[in-house]
């Protein structure tokens, strides 16, 4: 995790099966300003702690703006929608 | 008049527009795929399907795909892929997939490259709901940044 | 129901039938091809095609080709085949393919299968007609006995 | 050739770019009762001597009843319409 103390509300779109496990359609989560996505992860797992088939869900999900999949070691962007995308299955 | 066309909608899906969309006086060839609710899931009887997906990425992985398939099959390609969202009821379109070419090889290529991407890419998830009651979200294909 | 469905014919071709009968409620894919007159064949700009057939033999060699398809990708397919005669203006459909099946693999391949086989083996012939005002026998596949 | 001498007309349909060598539809060609598919071939050369566009037709061409394209080696079927096929090229 980040030292930086910092911390700054992200909010998480929740799509997929994700949706199964409260009624919302987004989550919030707090991280530091500088966080990057792999403390988001982080932060979702202390969300569903104890639910393990959401930290299953989790474990096999991207994160995206709406341009593109994040990569795990980016820099969490601020300014942009954040979604958690499970395994998908279009078709 | 544009040559590609990427859409997500609640509404049915035109297979007729899709074709007259893909045509050309130098086209003399286009392919097109359905992919349809199916009543029966690996052994469960299915009523309906919900799908969900992420607009505004999907067009983005949409038009990232058929920019790919014009790189390999040719730019004069017209390219048409459509995805339906919300509950389908078994026999409706899910999917919709075409291209149009010169000659039939990249038409018949470019639009199975369509199809198998956007099952591999596309932020699009489906929950199916059973005749027994039950519901349940499919499996599906993780996901991994390109960069 | 009869779930193959091949035709030789001078009116125009409908894709919008051939879809309707390459579904089922347990095939959750359907691939189409429309073969199209091209403005500009080997560098000659044509106006106009006109396709000549054999329609018995042609409906004969549709039925075995759709046998083929099922022994090699499924007796449970629906498949669609027809071809259009006489004269034809540059745009419209000279042949339509379909196969509806429960996976996306089987129909895509069928509906290949069926028109690459059309054209070795099914005997239809056609003229183009030139803007310069000629017109021309194109050059085709022999043709041999299976016997 | 066969040696059988009496002569039977065998009416030959004409497709494709057979049709421009002439109005008709059909082409009747004499033939032994007991001729084979080469025999008709070989009336057909007979017709078109001088033609080299029609002889190299031909040469690439087929018979066929309304079933099936016949082998050059099978007795010619007395009883169904024949038809000669030039190389196709359908869609």
């Amino acid at each position: 995790m980040n030292t930086n103390t910092e911390l700054n509300p992200v909010s998480v779109r929740l799509y997929g099966a994700f949706r199964q496990f409260g009624q919302e359609s987004t989550l919030d989560v707090s991280l530091p300003l500088d966080a990057r996505v792999a403390d988001l992860r982080v932060g979702l797992a202390q969300h569903y702690a104890g639910n393990d088939s959401a930290l299953a869900l989790l474990q096999a999900s991207a994160f995206a703006t709406d341009q593109a999949v994040l990569d795990e070691h980016e820099a969490l962007p601020q300014d942009q929608p954040i979604s958690i995308l499970p395994p998908v299955c279009g078709g | 008049m544009t040559t590609l066309h990427v859409q997500v909608s609640d509404a049915p899906l035109d297979p007729t527009a899709a074709l007259e969309h893909c045509s050309a006086p130098g086209h003399g060839a286009a392919a097109l795929f359905i992919g349809r609710v199916r009543d029966l899931n690996q052994g469960r009887q299915v009523r309906a399907v919900s799908y969900d997906l992420h607009a505004v990425l999907c067009r983005n992985v949409f038009k990232e795909i058929c920019a790919e398939a014009r790189g390999q099959w040719g730019e004069s390609l017209h390219l048409w892929l459509t995805h339906r969202h919300g509950r389908l009821a078994v026999g409706e379109a899910s999917v919709i997939a075409a291209a149009s070419s010169p000659h039939r090889d990249e038409s018949f290529k470019a639009c199975r490259y369509l199809v198998e991407e956007m099952k591999h890419r596309a932020p699009i998830w489906k929950q199916e709901h059973y005749i027994d009651g039950d519901s349940d979200w499919v499996k599906g294909h993780a996901l991994c940044s390109h960069g």
